[in-house]
């Protein structure tokens, strides 16, 4: 096992990480950012080195600083979390050649998976249904719309370097087409340095459902079952729920095995997520997340699973040790991504927080760096706190949920914790019924 | 200061709001041990903050933090612009680079910080004299950290 | 300071008011071990604030509360010895027990509390004139509610 | 189910049984001393109601100001928590004679259990192993010296009508017996109104071992396990683990089997404790207690019930609905009771909390009324936190217990914390080899 590990990120992830390594016995360097030498996960880490001033590209994502703090502070292994380095191959190469283990899957399938149309093809190639599309890249108008009638309208184009919903244009008609294939070819040329784009058939009310599947570097795999985050705004996940309650339990076991097979078809190692939207009893794949998920608490909460230790002793070596019947579902999580912006307009809101008073009691998590005095620096991601809750069944934990957000006591800033307290009382969030444009219509109080 | 001490009290605030007048402020946070005072001013959102964190989850190191900020402060300070290792030597068993006392030019090299294999040279800023220095040969900095003042 | 002491938090809040008219600052705050104080002027809010410090994990009704405060801190107030219903008449369709501007001697009957199904009678502890009667007939009272002021 | 709960009760189990009721649906009366205007539980209930001064002779055992209270605020029924009215069969019986539901055993059974002899004589006959002693209670030295002989010094006198360590007195020889009578029935007198004692064998190593129970109004009856509480300080528990390091599965079903069977045969309704000594794979009944339990949470967490719900649900009427084969342990979990007291010294440490953050994170659970800026006063017992860890096995929840205590901050007052620390260092802790003696001599630095 690893003797010291370096976390190569910042806020809740990089404390979630820093707490697994703790539990193991594992010291930690913290690495931050001159806006984060009071933040939370450098006062508790045994070593931090301050990498660089608060744009993120000359600290958290300056590759060579974070290998040099490797270096310096003696570490064996470096944790990327999510964003910022966890996806990106060129660094997981530079670590491994710096004689460091990069806690994650192999270059390669950071690679394979970072390219939408390779990754799509080898999805296909390994198993799982994917979106009916254009086969790799369009070029010209007329190609696309020759696909775009086969596949049938709505139809969305989408950059083959994109992500987080940026060169993203959706033709409901034949006659849109041609425009959104300038406009998201153009915003993925300046935003990726990549104008490629493809065209995929655009499902109407699907829903977010994605799989967390873990493998070892001995061809084991199993899933730990689905996630359902179809509650999303502009692209950005709000609140994600396990199990989904749109699936039985026969559907759950037919994804999650063609999911694992995938994982054993593609050699994967490490812990990672296929992304589907599903409609209709259907799934289709979207993307597979090569990295820990902002969401892997739900997925922890009804399995007993710790997805960050499977993460670290698998990077050390260690083969699963368990097959898929070990894996056991108990009772419905949630969990709600609390941001530092208005509730209503969204408008960010760093500052410093005055009171601050986490819930606590029975089935109630927080993964939170925040504490009383803290100032929430203005450079990075909004998101500030998930509240995870468990409950033997989802109403159960649904009345938790609102119990736990009455608790919480954050001062000083805004947070979105209203828009969470009126999402658990409106109708469609209660019956489970909404699909992944819900929350857009529900925020802007159209429903 | 007593914290028990109204008119000591009284002095320190009237001093921190002519600070915060002068320096164009908007609030002074000051505390030590379990006392704080904060002088605040409402007004467009200019010039920098000092702050004293208020509330700390887990022990930190605060005093040594205070007198590297201090240093960090220090108008004649280098600080470093990278993570890595310096080196106040160009070579093992040779003669530092500099030293305290010595006059250097805007240009000369002060000493080398390895990062990722390679040797940066870290070069003066401006001409004066090295009146202190902080790196010390073979030992790891941080970005920012104090390597040395020259005056 | 004790902070205990109102005398001296007086003069502390009066020293620290001054401070904030004469400095033009909006806010000055100051605390010490367990205790802090808070003064502000902003364009809308004016005049000193004292500050309880200052942790509140659930919404509370300050305002309420101080208003009730302030009445069982009143030299002539009769608080609720019991919790339970407060009668201001000996029996529905009678006189009251006392009325505002009544002189009651000590030991007069200014009212009952039902509790456990029985009817408690309350004495005024001393003679003089009832001010206020805050009790209304047939509503609860909490233990330490003020019930009625004699001064 | 009930509309409105009244909580007779204060400090961290009101806060407990406040979630349970708002997860519910159920609205919530706090009752509070005028020391306690400010407590957590005051500030979150719906309803508050001031019954009295600090002293609980006049607020929290004040019966009368309980109903009244309920009265004036039409609570359906009283949940009296633990400690203070929470065996006390008369208040149980007016609570009920005034018409409210008492969420309880029935007066009857805390009546029962709450006279030693008696609890005894029954246990032996709804067939819980008891521990050898006298018949009754023991008026003469003569007496005592003929059943010590039969039993086997050392022996323990105990009063009839003692608890929580009063009035006990332990003869290692024959010698000492005399003294040892004449002492505890005098300290018995003076405690308890009551001078009776009897005699018990006494165990020179055991553990202390609980098994929860609970059982509906319709005779269906379960077990949730057992609690190791072993760690005990003057007789206080200190440390809960669950399950017990002490047993196999063979020996928990057995015991487990063992004490449903006798909560069917006495009749018994709500939930309760029947606690043994364990000493070389044999069990001793020791006492049932008729009540929430302060450890309840170790339960909850190794069998994701709600035994508070499940407790509330009981007293509305409702059926257990499940069987024993429902009831399914997973993983570890130890509870440590944080005090505001010197970790060394034990004097008490009342005062206004300055800092407070508690841990979070995977398998981390706080039942705290602490926050910051709150007042402990100096009336109420020193308890002021309870930190829950789960983990999948011991050495996880070890790890986790440790990294969590080294997170807690409560900031202002002395608190236990630095000797939970270093108990969860300790060898004989880390390798479950504790008896109930091993923490007084820990404490004393003997160990």
């Amino acid at each position: 096992m690893f003797e010291k590990v370096l976390i190569a990120n910042r806020g809740e992830i990089a404390l979630r990480i820093h707490r697994a390594c703790k539990e193991m016995g594992i010291r930690t360097v913290a690495v931050h950012s001159t806006a984060d030498a009071d933040a939370m996960h450098v006062r508790l880490a045994d070593e931090s080195v301050c990498i660089g001033p608060p744009r993120v590209t000359d600290s958290y994502l300056n590759k060579a600083a974070i290998l040099s703090a490797a270096t310096i502070s003696g570490a064996d292994a470096i944790h990327p979390g999510y964003g910022f380095l966890a996806e990106n191959a060129d660094f997981a190469d530079m670590v491994e050649e710096h004689g460091f283990t990069f806690i994650g899957p192999s270059p390669q399938h950071l690679r394979l998976m970072g390219d939408k149309i390779k990754a799509k093809e080898a999805a296909a190639a390994a198993g799982l249904p994917v979106v009916p599309g254009s086969d790799g890249a369009v070029t010209s108008a007329d190609d696309a719309l020759a696909i775009a009638e086969r596949l049938g309208y709505p139809v969305i184009v989408k950059a083959s370097a994109g992500g987080g919903g940026r060169g993203m244009k959706l033709a409901m008609t034949k006659e849109e087409l041609p425009g959104a294939l300038k406009l998201a070819s153009s915003e993925a040329l300046a935003g990726f340095g990549n104008g490629e784009v493809y065209l995929e058939k655009y499902l109407l009310k699907p829903r977010h459902i994605e799989v967390q599947v873990i493998a070892d570097s001995y061809g084991n795999a199993c899933h730990l079952g689905e996630r359902d985050c179809s509650l999303q705004r502009r692209h950005q996940k709000v609140v994600e729920e396990a199990p989904s309650p749109a699936l039985n339990a026969e559907l759950r076991a037919q994804i999650g095995k063609v999911a694992t097979d995938a994982v054993k078809a593609l050699g994967y190692r490490s812990v990672g997520t296929i992304e589907f939207l599903y409609e209709d009893g259907k799934f289709y794949f979207m993307e597979m997340n090569t990295r820990l998920q902002v969401e892997h608490p739900v997925t922890e909460m009804i399995t007993g699973f710790d997805v960050v230790r499977q993460m670290v002793r698998i990077a050390a070596g260690a083969p699963l040790g368990y097959q898929q019947e070990a894996v056991q579902f108990r009772g419905h999580a949630i969990e709600c991504r609390i941001n530092a912006e208005n509730p209503e307009t969204f408008t960010p809101s760093p500052g410093r927080i005055g009171d601050y008073h986490p819930p606590g009691g029975l089935g109630v998590r927080v993964d939170s760096a925040l504490y009383a005095g803290y100032k929430i620096p203005p450079y990075y991601d909004s998101m500030i706190a998930k509240l995870i809750v468990h409950g033997a069944n989802r109403n159960e934990c649904l009345m938790r949920l609102r119990r736990a957000l009455d608790e919480y006591v954050i001062g000083g800033i805004e947070t979105t914790i209203p828009l969470h307290q009126r999402l658990m009382a409106a109708p469609e969030f209660i019956n489970g019924t909404y699909d992944i444009h819900w929350l857009e219509r529900f925020v802007a109080k159209d429903v | 200061m007593k914290r028990e001490n109204p008119t000591e009290l009284n002095e320190l605030v009237r001093t921190l709001a002519d600070v915060l007048k002068e320096t164009g402020l908007t609030e002074i946070e000051y505390g030590a041990g379990d006392w704080h005072v904060r002088v605040s001013k409402a007004a467009t959102i200019a010039g920098p903050q000092m702050v004293a964190p208020a509330s700390a989850p887990a022990a930190a190191a605060p005093s040594e933090a205070a007198a590297g900020e201090l240093l960090a402060n220090h108008p004649g300070v280098v600080v470093s612009p990278m993570v890595g290792i310096a080196y106040t030597l160009p070579e093992p068993g040779a003669a530092p680079f500099v030293q305290v006392g010595d006059r250097v030019a805007s240009g000369d090299t002060l000493l080398l910080i390895e990062a990722m294999k390679v040797f940066n040279p870290i070069k003066a800023p401006r001409a004066g004299t090295v009146t202190r220095i902080l790196a010390t040969n073979g030992s790891p900095v941080e970005f920012g950290e104090p390597l040395m003042i020259i005056e």
